[in-house]
């Protein structure tokens, strides 16, 4: 009975049951996700160890890949499922000090907690479409159910803009299917050659959406508006969840579908070098932008689009240290995110203020999530004893390695880091200022043991890199020779689940 | 023995200062068609001082004066005379240049501890006065180095023997020119005694003095003058074969400034300081250039 | 605003054609290489739903597909349906997933109040109303359970039955309680989870076909096809339902 | 028993120890950091003589090494030195009423400082670089808004420092392929000739951090910001201690990269850069001094004196000679010392009257003569006059200029070095002399375990005025081991190229000529003390116009004439408005643009044209 | 031939869709503007799967693999996903756009109240 399918059937029963279940008992919804993250936590975990040794697919509704669906169990994407799950499982316990949303709210968060999972493990492109409509639909309802006024229209925008873009890969996975008459990735990845153009077309259409997912430069009109809309937790899993959805989905197509060998031959590289472009101009908008932001939440989105910049930068890299300095990067942004935004939202709750200019002082009332936020954003900006500064530093050193264009993306990348430091220092130093702030200290029990976690979390691979060592060997390997081991292992269904 | 000479260096210095001093009293006196006192009343100043009580406004004042004394009394102690030093050491010039600024930083310490405003407002002046002169004179430092690459003394008054044809003063007159006016100016003589000037400041740092204060002050106006002529001496005249003759050109020296000073008004500070920057400055540079190429 | 409007329209027209050219070069790009439509029917996967060789494809190349022969490997003689629900079931449970996100989203998001009717409905629609709910209905559940013989299916169905709620509520104002709606649908939903995990129970892989699909073209023939189908229809008759509730009943 | 990595260790430990734990006994968190300085200064003293001591730790794919260089050694020994006197300070500076909540940093700060003179390869010191950036930022800024603008200035050129730092370090690790300091240098050097682009690029991107963080150059600015607004005590480690990494800095790489087989454009026979190098820092010096002469604050005042001393030691390390670099060192110890003197002395004025602009102060040397003794020697040897250690390291520097003929960069040094002597002069005699205002006429003198700390640093520079061997020995042996010649000094005297002097006779005849002075005050009458008030106004009494000594205490605007003359070309050529009107624009550029894109139509128009530039961009490629 | 006649309409549908989204202020008309290119793209993927003279994929008399002439059966799938999807993100957008009136009072796009 353990078949990897069940990491997405337990937030699918919680989907279902939720429902009928607020019928009965308000706090149902809550309960009953949290209770499918750990459920896919665990399972994932009991699997890691043998996926470790071999990556496993899994056929659904038993037919064979070409015809059938398959999800590709592997190191990297079982490491990123269970990265996905417990950072929401995370964002749920934090934000367990604050009343319980209505049932709808839950279930629309598990949808789009299980939408991510499947975008990573999905091996069929139209499937993949799906899961990001999924996704997009319940992040469109849940950006607008924050509680601020500009929800509304902030959600508009991202759903114009989102809906452009998916249409787009629609058109691309039927260009696609017409001219090979595949919709499976592992097919896909060792067929005969397209013409480069129309290579080149189909792969941009299919990344667009995963683009604008990750926030790269044309497509980041968006994160204003949404990051102002929805509320501190969903905008934490925007930032976390979301994105490192949409960087496994982009390093899937580069490096798998579009690899040297496949059909798309030469696209693959052009898609490369204009993701290091997109990202360095991406670093440099939203640094800048984050810069001179004076809302908590838009700073935060602001500055994880500059993450996911460098996450670019590193894709389009494509050599070995650059994939194990994204993979850090994705872990390292995912957790800093989560423990960024769960003190912007203690702050703005206990402070009632949207700006961080206005919160002066308010860290000698709570010292521990001040500091805690200092070292949230050290982590994102490289300080070294956080596994930021290793992921930037690999990234940065076969930038340096490939010379030429890599120089320029380097260089944005530096760039940026600057502003970054400034405008995170400035923050985090407006809540240790002396000001007239008068605030009686309430007691949060939810807020310190995850946010403690996450600090460990952020801290332990910095110190001892080692202990991510197998996972990134592991991933970084099955990512750069995609036919000996993501093909090989589909098509022979040796291994299947 | 080295201590026995370096005391009647020390005191030969005072001596002649003081002569000096009486001499230049008489001259700008001659000049302003009066008799002025007789030339050894700067002596007879120096011993009523020192028999007169005095007053102090507190410790540092005492300590500042004795310091001023002590600093210039320690530079006069490398300046060769005819040849002949009370220390051996290679007399080097930076040496002296950096130790006469001890001498006023102790008296400058000791008068504005006394508190008075109009003292401080005269240091303020002196030190400004003191920038002024010695870039010039370190530009001349570095003629010398261009030219016989050496910054001593010693060395400098052997290479100036034999006659006045080869003077340092008849190789380098640009240098020379240079020379006399930042003397000028180190001797806190008129156009630039802006330092003391006594109609504005009421005497500027000598206003508080009194007594063995007063005299030491005197004293240490005499080993400066016998410094700073000195120096001039040795670098520029030949450094005099045997001590009389280098009196006698310390002599001549002082006088030429005396007459200087009976002459002309007086700059304010900011004048002298661009006075001094402009024309002893661009001099010194341009003996510097001629030197190195 | 006049200005900058007219300015918006032409550069909104230049990018459309420069758009449609960009398309029209790669289409017609002529570098070696498949380009679109290369791909004729043989090669493509959709050969083997229709010869129902998906299982295994190395099926010898003259194979005959005869009507009433019962063990093919897909029951439904209309091959979309088979894709729909049996080869690619994991993108209709996809979609049904989107048609409950969007209920659920519709439901979070509108506030409930209620929205008062100024004219009251003719007697001839309180009259003609009942007898064209009972039609659709009965139209709609045709669909439903023929999905895998003609066109339409659990989708098309629900739709209908939907909409004949919604002329019942036009006419007759009588909301039905939104707690309904939402218990069918969460029933609906977890009958297809657990025609997935039975599926995965005794074939080993989630949605598989479990059932015998009976002769080719016979109305009880793909077994699993049509419970599957079943259950899609009362899921999305129920949301299309709730969000025509939601919107009717808000101002 | 790895003793570099369990001193680090063992700072930033009880770094973290203190800030979680401690948080409510300052003093508890003041003693833990004075025991950390005695710790590191006792690893400093276990240190010596141990030179192939390596220790490495594989983390990832890059190695972390420390080694006990010989440079690292006596720069880490003579900063651990002065760190544990000014902790000693620091101990009595933080009572109730002082006390600051920076102990934890800075106890941290001292692992981070450690790090960087013992890191063997470059990843090391990138981290002990960027740790010791932050802490200094949490430090300076601490908690207070007006110096929190002062940190963030600081902090911004801080990072770009660190950010230039990590472009250099990969630039030549992929040319040069190894990671260790002096290999990758030794290695670089050997491409002279052949790529000199990507040398100079690295060269300029190393001068880039190590300008920002030693203050040399364009970045003159920030420590008249940084140190006037740090916590008093912590400014004397600033001013003495942190400036020195980037001293250190150009140490191991860009001196002794030109002193290996370059064989680039010469100028007097020194190399382009270094002589352009040796330019910027005459003029920091110059410009250091003119800013600081017009300076009324006191902490202010320093920090620019500061920058002159920094200025020197650039313009000494770029004679690219022997004696230009043991010149170099031996004035960064001198400087570290009486330089912490000074500070240490102002932060006990101010532990007493929490008065800083000057001509508040005055007269204050009647009240505290320790401080005022300790602030007297400082600008004696700060200024470079014969008794104390600063003449001999000042000489030194003029000697190596004259050694190469450098004489036109000798201008500005002499004008630097005799401006100094106003500025201080200013200092004392604004703080220390002049009237004694009523508001202090009733302060303590300094704290005894202040006292006693201001005496050891003067002992200090009287001891190392007189014997300058006890800094230049173990100097020059560093440098012989770096790079082989050594400069002929004794223990007592120091030969230059032009002249050599004994230092010890200067300090005897100058001891001579003081007893002898003393003789003659205590032969003239006895001397009646008087009030200050009590003073010649040509025949009236300051009291009769009921002037108060605060009144009376002319200090406002000390070098008024001189500021006439030299503040129109201060204001024309100053870095600063240039640096705040780039920061204005860009901020500026970056909201319009932000507000132009986030129009609502533009969203949805972006995304349009992306799509169409992109497939274009593949049809044509 | 005429599969390139239906794809070409199916793009223009988009084109015009593209066109309404980008001029347009008022969010409902840019609503019908995405619903026109969705149904565009739909059109375009049902092209995709058209062979001239091909009967509907519905089984009626039995066939040989040689003798069958049908038409590309999966783009049909697709599609219906796709329509539904479509439906899914209208309902939603117009909800949006409801809650939006409450809050601004007009249903424009106005300036840059992002």
């Amino acid at each position: 009975m353990n078949n990897a399918l069940l990491l997405l059937a337990f937030p699918l029963t919680a989907v279902f049951l939720i429902p009928v279940g607020t019928v009965f008992y308000k706090g149902f919804g809550r309960f009953l996700s949290m209770l499918s993250y750990l459920a896919g936590i665990v399972y994932g975990i009991y699997l890691f160890p043998s996926i470790l040794a071999g990556s496993k697919t899994v056929i659904v509704g038993n037919w064979a890949p070409p015809f059938g669906i398959n999800l590709f169990i592997s190191p990297f994407s079982l490491g990123l499922v269970i990265l996905i799950f417990s950072a929401a499982f995370i964002i749920m316990v934090t934000d367990l000090q604050n009343k319980g949303k209505s049932g709808q709210y839950y279930l629309l968060y598990t949808l789009f907690v299980m939408a991510s999972a499947g975008m990573v493990l999905t091996g069929d492109i139209f499937n993949l479409f799906v899961f990001l409509e999924i996704g997009g639909i319940a992040s469109f309802a849940l950006i607008a159910a924050g509680a601020s006024p500009m929800g509304s229209a902030g959600s508009l925008r991202y759903l114009i803009q989102a809906q452009i873009t998916s249409l787009s890969m629609l058109a691309g996975i039927i260009l696609i299917y017409s001219a090979s008459g595949v919709l499976n990735i592992a097919v896909l990845a060792q067929f005969k050659t397209f013409n480069p153009a129309f290579a080149f077309l189909a792969l941009a259409l299919l990344l667009f959406p995963f683009m604008l997912e990750s926030k790269l430069f044309p497509l980041h009109t968006w994160v204003g508006g949404a990051y102002l809309g929805a509320d501190h937790p969903f905008a934490a899993s925007m930032s976390g969840i979301a994105a490192t959805a949409a960087g496994a989905v982009m390093l899937r197509i580069v490096l798998t579908l579009a690899n040297p060998q496949s059909g798309f031959g030469t696209a693959g590289k052009s898609i490369q070098t204009m993701l290091i472009i997109l990202g360095g101009i991406t670093v440099l908008i939203g640094e800048g932008a984050a810069f001179t932001e004076k809302n908590f939440k838009k700073t935060l989105g602001y500055s994880s689009a500059g993450q996911m910049g460098i996450i670019a930068v590193g894709i389009g890299l494509a050599t070995k240290d650059a994939l194990a300095g994204v993979l850090f990067l994705i872990l390292n942004h995912t957790a800093a995110k989560i423990l960024l935004f769960s003190v912007a939202g203690l702050f703005s709750k206990v402070s009632g203020k949207e700006k961080w200019a206005d919160m002066k002082g308010i860290g000698r009332i709570y010292p521990l999530p001040a500091a805690l936020f200092a070292a949230g954003a050290m982590a994102l900006f490289g300080i070294p004893m956080f596994s930021g500064f290793w992921g930037k530093l690999y990234v940065l050193k076969s930038a340096f390695a490939l010379g030429g264009l890599a120089y320029a993306g380097a260089g944005a990348i530096l760039l940026g880091t600057i502003f970054e430091g400034i405008y995170f220092m400035k923050i985090s130093h407006t809540f240790f200022e002396k000001s007239d702030i008068s605030l009686e200290r309430k007691h949060y029990p939810f807020f310190g043991i995850p946010a403690l976690f996450l600090a460990a979390v952020l801290l332990a691979p910095g110190l001892f890199p080692s202990i991510l060592g197998p996972w990134v060997q592991a991933s970084v390997k099955e990512l750069l020779n995609p036919i000996s081991g993501y093909v090989h292992i589909i098509l022979t269904s040796g291994g299947a689940m | 023995m080295v201590v026995l000479t370096s005391l009647f260096l020390a005191f030969s210095a005072m001596v002649v200062g003081l002569l000096f001093m009486g001499i230049g009293r008489k001259v700008t006196a001659r000049l302003q068609r009066r008799y002025g006192p007789p030339f050894w009343q700067s002596y007879i100043d120096v011993i009523k001082c020192f028999s007169r009580n005095s007053i102090s406004h507190s410790y540092i004042q005492d300590l500042g004066s004795m310091m001023g004394l002590a600093g210039l009394i320690a530079a006069a102690m490398f300046v060769p005379i005819a040849g002949w030093l009370p220390f051996p050491s290679a007399s080097p010039i930076i040496v002296i240049l950096y130790l006469m600024p001890i001498g006023y930083l102790g008296m400058a310490m000791g008068v504005s501890a006394s508190g008075n405003p109009l003292a401080a407002i005269g240091i303020g002046r002196a030190l400004t006065l003191m920038l002024g002169y010695e870039v010039p004179y370190a530009i001349l430092l570095l003629t010398f180095i261009a030219s016989s690459n050496t910054s001593s003394l010693a060395v400098l008054s052997d290479l100036q023997t034999g006659g006045i044809g080869n003077w340092f003063a008849v190789k380098m007159p640009i240098g020379f020119i240079a020379s006399i006016i930042c003397l000028q100016a180190m001797l806190a003589e008129k156009p630039f005694d802006t330092m003391i000037a006594p109609a504005e400041i009421a005497s500027g740092p000598m206003v508080e003095l009194s007594g063995k204060f007063l005299g030491m002050a005197f004293l240490q106006h005499a080993v400066a003058i016998f410094i700073e002529t000195g120096l001039i001496v040795n670098m520029y005249l030949g450094g005099g074969a045997t001590v009389l003759s280098f009196v006698f050109k310390q002599f001549l020296l002082y006088t030429f400034a005396m007459a200087v000073n009976g002459i002309y008004g007086r700059y304010r500070v900011e004048q002298a300081v661009k006075f001094l920057w402009i024309f002893a400055g661009s001099l010194a540079v341009i003996q510097l250039l001629i030197n190195i190429f | 605003m006049r200005r900058n409007e007219s300015l918006i329209h032409i550069a909104a027209f230049l990018l459309v054609i420069g758009l449609s050219a960009v398309l029209y070069a790669v289409f017609t790009d002529t570098r070696p290489g498949l380009k679109a439509l290369d791909a004729s029917l043989k090669e493509r996967v959709s050969y083997h739903y229709l010869l129902k060789t998906a299982g295994n494809p190395a099926q010898p190349a003259e194979r005959k597909v005869t009507v009433g022969k019962s063990g093919y490997e897909d029951g439904s003689a209309n091959i979309v349906t088979a894709i729909v629900v049996d080869y690619r079931a994991l993108d209709t449970l996809g979609e049904v997933l989107v048609l409950f996100a969007a209920s659920a989203g519709v439901g979070l998001l509108m506030s409930k109040r209620k929205r008062k009717i100024e004219t009251e409905a003719s007697p001839i629609v309180t009259t003609a109303v009942p007898m064209i709910m009972l039609f659709a209905v009965v139209v709609g559940l045709y669909i439903i359970f023929h999905g895998h013989l003609s066109p339409g299916g659990g989708f098309p169905g629900g739709a209908i039955i939907a909409s004949a709620y919604m002329i019942q509520f036009l006419a007759f104002r009588k909301k039905f309680s939104g707690n309904l709606f939402k218990i069918l649908e969460s029933l609906a939903g977890l009958g297809i989870l657990g025609m997935g995990l039975a599926g995965l129970y005794t074939e080993g892989s989630f949605l598989a076909n479990f059932l015998p699909t009976g002769e080719l073209g016979a109305v009880f023939s793909a077994a699993g096809i049509m419970i599957l189908y079943a259950l899609i229809g009362i899921k999305v008759a129920s949301e299309l339902s709730s969000i025509i509730g939601h919107f009717i009943g808000e101002k | 028993m790895n003793l570099i990595s369990t001193g680090i260790l063992t700072c930033f430990t009880a770094g973290l120890f203190s800030l979680i734990f401690l948080q409510r006994v300052k003093k508890l968190q003041w003693i833990i950091f004075f025991i950390t300085a005695l710790f590191m200064a006792a690893v400093a003293y276990r240190l010596y003589g141990s030179w192939q001591l390596t220790e490495s730790y594989q983390t990832g794919i890059f190695l972390l090494t420390f080694h006990n260089g010989y440079f690292g050694w006596i720069f880490f020994g003579m900063t651990s030195i002065v760190t544990l006197l000014i902790a000693l300070f620091s101990l009595s500076y933080n009572d109730k009423k002082h006390a600051t909540a920076i102990a934890p940093l800075w106890t941290m700060l001292l692992g981070a400082n450690a790090g960087i003179f013992f890191a063997a390869d470059w990843i090391t010191f990138i981290i002990a670089w960027e740790i010791m950036g932050w802490t200094s930022f949490f430090i300076i800024a601490h908690g207070k808004p007006k110096s929190f603008k002062a940190g963030i200035y600081y902090y911004s050129l801080s990072m770009i420092g660190a950010v230039t730092l990590l472009a250099a370090v990969f630039i030549l690790y992929t040319a040069t392929g190894t990671m260790n300091i002096s290999d990758s240098i030794k290695a670089l050097s050997g491409l002279w000739g052949n790529r000199d682009g990507m040398i100079y690029t690295v060269v300029t991107l190393f001068a880039v951090t190590f300008f920002a963080k030693a203050a040399i150059g364009p970045f003159y600015m920030w420590p008249a910001k940084a140190h006037a607004e740090a916590p008093d005590d912590f400014s004397s480690f600033l001013s003495g201690i942190m400036i020195k990494y980037g001293i250190f800095g150009l140490l191991i790489t860009i001196v002794p990269l030109f002193r290996m087989n370059y064989s680039g454009p010469v100028v007097w026979n020194i190399p382009l850069a270094l002589y352009l190098m040796g330019w910027i820092g005459a003029l920091t010096a110059v410009s250091g001094t003119l800013l600081a002469v017009r300076e009324n604050d006191m902490k202010r005042l320093m920090a620019f004196s500061t920058v002159s001393n920094i200025g020197f030691i650039t313009l000494a390390l770029s004679v690219n000679t022997v004696f230009g670099i043991v010149a170099a060192v031996y004035h960064t110890f001198n400087h570290m010392v009486f330089k912490g003197t000074i500070f240490l002395s102002m932060a006990s004025v101010k532990f007493r009257t929490g008065e800083r602009d000057m001509h508040k102060l005055g007269g204050i040397g009647y009240r505290m003569p320790i401080a005022f003794f300790a602030f007297l020697i400082g600008i004696i040897s700060a200024a470079g006059i014969p008794p104390m250690a600063g003449f001999s390291s000042k000489w030194m520097i003029f000697q190596s200029l004259f050694g190469e003929k450098l004489l036109f960069l000798a201008i500005p040094a002499f004008l630097a070095s005799t401006g100094a002597f106003l500025y201080l002069y200013r200092g004392l005699h604004s703080i220390y002399l002049g009237q004694l205002s009523p508001r202090f006429s009733s302060i303590k003198p300094a704290p005894p375990l202040q006292s006693i700390t201001m005496i050891l640093m003067m002992l200090s520079i009287f001891v190392v005025g007189a014997f300058p061997g006890i800094f230049l020995t173990p100097i020059r042996g560093a440098i012989a081991a770096f790079t082989g010649e050594t400069i002929s000094a004794g223990f007592t005297t120091i030969s230059g190229v032009t002249a050599n002097v004994n230092l010890f006779m200067v300090s005897l005849t100058f001891i001579g000529s003081f007893l002898l002075v003393l003789f003659l005050y205590v032969v003239g009458k006895k001397r009646r003390h008087v009030e200050p008030l009590d003073s010649y106004m040509s025949g009236e009494y300051p009291e009769d116009w009921n002037m108060i000594p605060e009144q009376y205490h002319y200090a406002f605007r000390f070098y008024e004439p001189f500021e006439k003359m030299i503040n129109p070309t201060l204001e024309r050529y100053s870095f600063e408005n240039w640096f705040e009107n780039f920061i204005y624009n860009t901020k500026r550029f970056s909201t319009s643009l932000g507000r132009w894109l986030y129009r609502q139509q533009l969203g949805a128009f972006i995304v349009i044209t992306a799509l169409t530039l992109i497939i274009l961009t593949g049809v044509v490629w | 031939m005429e599969t390139i006649l239906f794809a070409l309409s199916g793009l223009s549908l988009v084109m015009v869709g593209i066109f309404g989204i980008l001029t347009k202020k008022n969010i409902i008309k840019i609503l019908l503007g995405l619903n026109l290119m969705e149904t565009g793209i739909n059109l375009f993927v049902v092209a995709m799967g058209f062979f001239k003279g091909g009967k509907t994929p519905i089984i009626t008399e039995s066939f040989t693999a040689s003798t069958m002439h049908f038409v590309d059966p999966l783009p049909h799938a697709l599609v219906l996903t796709s329509i539904v999807i479509g439906l899914g993100t209208t309902a939603l957008a117009l909800t949006l756009t409801l809650n939006y009136f409450r809050e601004h009072k007009h249903i424009e796009f106005r300036g840059d109240n992002a």
